[in-house]
């Protein structure tokens, strides 16, 4: 049945290919060395639905370094861009080869919180630095907390619970909620559900890649909530806002956290005009910091910034303060860990310290769309809600 | 589950049935004439989505994509044909399967390069854009009402096509013994490049009409192909007539298992791995069905090959 | 086979390879995917050139040997010699369970009932909230050998890889030699003629499928330890299509073909991906080329150069 | 005449419309060759298919060696002796002849379900082997490729595996088929030898090797058995004569 012949007639390409190959791959590890530089590995999203918010990350970082001119406290700083796909095996596999490969000293970034959790353990487990800029789970906020992990993002619980208690201050009785079906999705249900004491109407949780939500918007509209809460991160957020406009519901207010942003409202524009949002940042923040860090990421990449994009900023003056902390000298690692620590540096947020668990203590405000003289839509913070707040699994960790 | 729900879901279905109808469509005769496995059909419809898309905001109108998209995927279909699929026509199905499979990570990663890798967007057309009200305070897409429609209409035509012309004989004539009609003198080589451009553009335009509703991105036509594969074996290999009814029971099966599942697990279970075990076993029904037909009729509902 | 060296020269270019020099700790990871993704493509040529079999499921025999080390791991059971029999027993239990099926039908109804099952072993992955669902599952660390971490050290890992798969390609031929190979390869040139001598050619066809499952399950626990992390994507059944193409690239006409079907394909995966990001450009035509031209495979090679030398 | 060793009785099998076996009952003795002929079409492939178990008839049973085994499949009617050849060769191209037969010897010499030992040592199965290929003259090519034997010698094997399963009943369907002159008088000679040691059916299409071989005579006509019985008896047999012998004059 096989009918494949003995007899070939190429040479093999296959074979020959072999001594070339062994020799590419072990010659780039040895450049390196010698150059006196930070080699940057940053983990941003580039593929699929959500591919608009690892464009928001990297341009974020790179507005960083644009503002440090390319050095991280004295140090030439080298990024290794990471694609990971929103598919955890392949960015365990690109992590690893940027650690074991390109010996790459510190890896920044990663959007979202299950991309997050496959690479915690080959990137902290070998000495290496993660500093997450957005993904924020509380499974590494209480018991599974990381010395050599930080967050200039926040727990994925407390945004949650900031729109909770806007609820519950409004005087919202019976909310629909309704999740992405991943551990960020799972988070947002209990951080909303910590502050808000109202009647939760129904649970429904949505696989991350869906584009198509007319079945639960008919379930919404059977269901008649005084009010939506929903976490829908890029792709699934334009899709949602359009389709719950275009499906009349507009009337129900759309309470959300990391829906309606900055990196998804070009797309969403008029159909997102007075939803709710939470978060701990906001363009219009008038903080030196933030209001030059704004003007010169639309000059450079002529978008509106979002959190993702603020939040790698932060990560990145992070980085400048540590690394001129202990004076360039990487190898330390402890010493580096408390310069860290310190984050001596001048955030877009305002105020920005870390907890204990390396997670920051920052405010967080209550913000709605708005459109802008320019046209462009940005969200804008409307009152303040929590002060300095502390993420519920701090008193957990007992971090060695 | 209420009724609405219910019937949005089974539409849903239908239309999902109706586009994977147009892409097996194509598989079916290509298999069944040219006794030829080819992986790479699913990248057709994904070529005819990309193009239609593009073509779309190039000549700022819907329909100009869709015009333009069908000779578009029928050349590629062809030049397809003539680089790689002709040299593989009298080898084994192993080798087929390896070969197309090749094509398929080429053009996977090239569309990448071409498009770029975030997902494009396509507006369905504005006469289209509204809803429609089945039922009071149900509104269903027009849009996906139209899909169904040509789905169905282009189903007709090609039974049409095949059962009734000269054409279409000598097409099933090849799908039961393909020597027979080559040594009846017919240009067998001339019939399999006009099966095989077709089935390409069947499933191009199958692909332009998908990318207003899902997402039209690198690597999009995999999901589709696989049950496109389904559909054919639980059809009969060969037979448009099987092809389109499995296509019906596969997409109904798809979409009803899907939404219907994980609602009857929640009386079970929590709503989130509810939800996750449903989809799961919702996309499992689909392979349980044809395992069970194999089984049972190993040659499927309506075989040909003699 | 007269071209018994070719398979030594592989193993003992491997056995060398961590001393030549070569001790960059990335390159000895590539190498162990590349064995253990041998030791999977060996157990397919069982199926493919032993028994005739083409299997487009056979990445869910490995994902189901790495989905048991998941559970084991969940369960706190991390001892490799409780581990590894686990897995292999779990992968031919799921063979043995869709063989039973699969073997009753024949040619590309074969494949697409082979597809299948691949694809509901995948959709299960999916649905196991409990070990990660979509975002796959972190083991707490590689499995302990008779409770000491010795497969953490790569060396010992790298010789534990090389001696499996030492043992499943002279496993592999022993069993193609004996009564029970020579049914399997009868039924494969002509089935009907087996029937004709007494011999159901379906039975035999299970156990090969059993076999080459079990091994495939070994190797899914090999690769679990070496990534340290298992997800759905393991069994997604373009990988089923990779190992295939290993398979043809090595060549059908030699066991040892596969092995070496398996080093290239992953050697030019990594070699290619490390040049540059849009490797599948140059891997996609790589294949179509290679099974179009490349007929006795990278181990019927010799045979043609040999053959070139005497004629030239 | 003694138990029979082969009964069939009321074999009746349709294709659509035709009646390829119409109610053929008959009897074969132990010993000796029993021939079936008929012209082309009479259906003598169809029913040995239904003798040998690669078909199942619609109606009627057959008992071999006083078992019915009208229910079982060509690899257990294999198993209790009723050993067929093919009409079109099918032997294991890739394997050697000798090979070919040891794979026969082998399904009679218990379990085949051995995972270590190399096959192909074991003297036993390749004696018996060599054995079945001495008789029918094609010891010298046992190691060749049955793939590249020539035609004649294809049917000398078909033989030799037959006769490896030391069958009770030999099932032979048209073994001098497309045979030369001389490679015919050699396979005569064979099957003269056969007659002794084995029970034959033979289906042959050659009427001087029928007449110069077999002890009894079945004539099949459009799938109906229009008589049975000792060669002479069918030569003067004037149904006989009509329906098949009529224009083909015999010597």
């Amino acid at each position: 049945m096989i009918g494949i012949g003995r007899r070939g007639v190429l040479g093999a390409a296959g074979a020959l290919a072999l001594p070339a190959v062994l020799g590419a791959t072990q010659g780039a590890g040895r450049a390196r060395a010698q150059g006196r530089g930070v080699k940057i590995g940053l983990v941003a999203v580039q593929t699929g639905p959500q591919a608009a918010l690892g464009t928001q990350l990297r341009d974020g970082f790179l507005q960083g370094l644009k503002h440090l001119d390319g050095k991280l406290g004295g140090l030439a700083a080298e990024i290794v861009p990471i694609d990971d796909e929103l598919r955890p095996e392949v960015a365990v596999t690109k992590v690893r080869a940027a650690l074991e490969r390109d010996k790459v000293d510190v890896v920044v970034g990663v959007v979202f919180s299950n991309i997050l959790a496959a690479i915690m353990r080959p990137v902290t487990e070998s000495g290496t630095f993660l500093i997450s800029t957005n993904a924020g789970p509380s499974t590494f906020a209480g018991r599974g907390c990381n010395p050599n992990f930080f967050t200039t993002s926040y727990n994925n619980d407390q945004v949650h619970s900031v729109m909770g208690q806007a609820a519950q201050d409004a005087g919202h009785k019976r909310v629909f909620v309704m999740v992405p079906n991943y551990q960020a999705g799972r988070d947002a249900v209990a951080g909303f559900k910590s502050r808000f004491k109202g009647e939760v109407v129904d649970e429904v949780y949505v696989p991350l890649t869906q584009l198509d939500f007319s079945a639960e918007l008919a379930k919404i509209a059977a269901s008649k909530p005084d009010a939506l809460f929903t976490f829908m991160p890029g792709g699934l957020g334009v899709n949602l806002v359009r389709q719950y406009r275009q499906a009349g519901l507009a009337g129900i207010p759309f309470l959300s956290t990391f829906t309606v942003d900055e990196a998804t409202l070009p797309a969403q524009q008029e159909a997102a005009l007075g939803f709710f949002s939470a978060a701990s940042w906001a363009p219009n923040m008038e903080n030196a910091a933030n209001t030059r860090f704004v003007r010169d990421f639309e000059a450079s990449y002529g978008y509106v910034p979002a959190s993702y994009a603020a939040q790698s900023y932060d990560a990145a003056m992070l980085l400048n303060s540590a690394i001129r902390k202990v004076g360039g000298n990487l190898a330390g690692k402890d010493a580096l860990r408390e310069a860290l620590r310190a984050a001596d540096f001048q955030s877009v947020r305002g105020s920005f310290k870390f907890g204990a668990n390396h997670y920051p203590v920052q405010d967080f405000w209550l913000c709605q769309v708005a459109k802008r003289p320019d046209g462009k839509f940005q969200t804008e913070t409307l009152r303040r809600v929590l002060e300095a707040d502390v993420d519920p699994w701090a008193a957990e960790c007992r971090m060695r | 589950m209420s009724f609405g729900l219910l019937l949005v879901q089974g539409l849903n279905g239908l239309q999902f049935g109706v586009l994977l109808f147009l892409v097996a469509a194509g598989l079916t005769l290509v298999f069944g004439v040219m006794d030829f496995i080819n992986l790479a059909h699913g990248v057709q419809y994904m070529l005819g989505a990309y193009l239609g898309a593009s073509l779309a905001s190039l000549t700022g109108s819907f329909w100009g994509g869709l015009l333009l998209a069908l000779p578009a995927t029928l050349a590629s279909g062809l030049v397809l044909e003539w680089l790689v699929f002709r040299h593989l026509y009298d080898r084994d199905h192993l080798s087929q399967v390896l070969a197309t499979f090749g094509v398929i990570l080429f053009l996977n990663e090239a569309v990448k390069l071409a498009w770029g890798t975030a997902p494009l967007q396509m507006a369905p057309p504005e006469l289209l854009a509204g809803g429609i009200t089945l039922l009071p305070g149900l509104q269903y897409p027009a849009y996906r009402l139209a899909i169904l429609a040509a789905g169905l209409a282009t189903a007709g035509l090609l039974w049409l096509l095949v059962e009734r012309t000269r054409v279409g004989a000598l097409v099933r004539a090849g799908a039961t013994n393909a020597a027979m009609v080559a040594a009846l003198g017919v240009d067998i080589r001339r019939l399999f490049m006009l099966v095989f451009g077709f089935g390409a553009m069947l499933a191009g335009f199958a692909g332009v009409m998908a990318a207003p509703i899902l997402s039209v991105e690198p690597g999009m036509g995999d999901g589709v192909l696989i049950l496109a594969f389904v559909v054919i074996v639980i059809g009969g290999i060969g037979s448009v007539r099987g092809a389109f009814v499995a296509a019906l029971l596969v997409g109904l099966v798809e979409s009803l298992g899907r939404s219907l599942l994980p609602d009857l697990l929640r009386l079970v279970m929590a709503a989130s791995p509810a939800r996750q075990a449903g989809a799961a076993i919702g996309s499992m029904l689909v392979y349980a069905v044809m395992a069970l037909i194999l089984a049972v009729r190993p040659r499927g509902l309506f075989p040909v090959r003699g | 086979m007269g071209r018994a060296w070719l398979p030594l020269l592989v193993f003992a270019l491997l056995a060398a390879a961590p001393f030549a020099g070569l001790g960059e700790g990335y390159l000895l990871t590539i190498l162990a995917r590349a064995m253990i993704m041998g030791l999977a493509a060996t157990s397919l040529w069982l199926l493919v050139g032993g028994a005739g079999l083409v299997s487009l499921g056979h990445a869910a025999m490995l994902g189901v040997g790495a989905y048991a080390v998941v559970a084991l791991d969940d369960a706190r059971v991390t001892e490799a010699l409780v581990v590894a029999p686990v897995a292999m027993a779990a992968a031919a239990v799921f063979a043995v369970a869709t063989g039973a099926v699969a073997v009753r039908t024949s040619g590309v109804h074969f494949i697409m009932i082979t597809l299948a099952f691949g694809q509901m072993a995948f959709f299960t992955a999916a649905s196991l909230a409990g070990y990660g669902g979509d975002d796959g599952y972190t083991l707490y660390g590689r499995n302990t050998l008779a409770g000491r971490r010795w497969l953490e050290d790569r060396l010992v890992f790298h010789y534990l890889c090389l001696g499996l798969l030492a043992a499943a390609v002279l496993g592999g031929r022993a069993l193609l030699a004996s009564r029970f190979g020579r049914v399997l390869r009868a039924a494969r040139e002509n089935p009907e003629r087996v029937r004709a001598v007494g011999f159901s050619p379906a039975p035999y066809r299970l156990v090969a499928y059993a076999v080459a499952g079990g091994v495939a399950g070994l190797a899914g626990m090999l690769l679990a330890n070496a990534t340290e992390f298992v997800a759905p994507s393991f069994l997604a059944w373009q990988r089923s299509g990779d190992l295939l193409f290993m398979v043809i690239l090595g060549g059908l006409g030699s066991l040892h073909g596969a092995v070496l079907g398996a080093l290239a394909f992953v050697l030019l995966e990594e070699g290619l991906s490390h040049w540059t990001q849009h490797w599948r450009l140059v891997f996609g035509p790589l294949l179509v080329l290679a099974v179009l031209h490349l007929r006795g495979g990278l181990a019927g090679v010799p045979g043609q150069i040999a053959r070139m030398v005497r004629r030239g | 005449m003694a138990e029979p060793i082969l009964e069939v009785a009321g074999l009746r099998k349709r294709f659509g419309g035709l009646a390829v076996t119409d109610d053929v009952s008959f009897a074969v003795a132990p010993g000796g060759i029993h021939a079936v002929i008929g012209p082309n079409g009479a259906g003598k492939t169809t029913l040995i298919h239904q003798l040998s178990g690669t078909l199942r008839p619609d109606a009627g049973t057959v008992r071999f060696a006083g078992r019915d085994v009208t229910a079982l499949p060509l690899q257990r009617r294999a198993r209790l002796g009723l050993a067929r050849s093919f009409q079109i060769t099918s032997v294991i191209p890739g394997f050697s002849a000798l090979e070919n037969a040891a794979l026969a010897v082998q399904a009679r010499s218990g379990s085949s379900f051995r995972f270590w030992r190399p096959a192909a040592a074991e003297a036993r199965l390749n004696a018996a082997a060599m054995a079945a290929l001495d008789q029918v003259g094609l010891a010298g090519r046992a190691a060749a490729p049955a793939g590249a034997l020539s035609h004649g010698e294809k049917r000398q094997l078909e033989l030799a595996i037959a006769l490896a399963m030391e069958p009770r009943l030999l099932l032979l369907d048209e073994p001098l088929a497309g045979a030369g002159p001389e490679e015919t008088e050699r396979l005569i000679d064979i099957l003269l030898g056969l007659k002794r040691r084995y029970s034959i059916l033979l289906v042959e299409h050659d009427m001087q090797a029928v007449f110069a071989l077999a002890d009894r005579i079945s004539v099949l006509v459009y799938g109906r058995v229009i008589a049975t019985d000792a060669p002479a008896a069918i030569r003067a047999d004037p149904a006989v004569r009509a329906a098949y012998l009529g224009e083909d004059e015999v010597a």
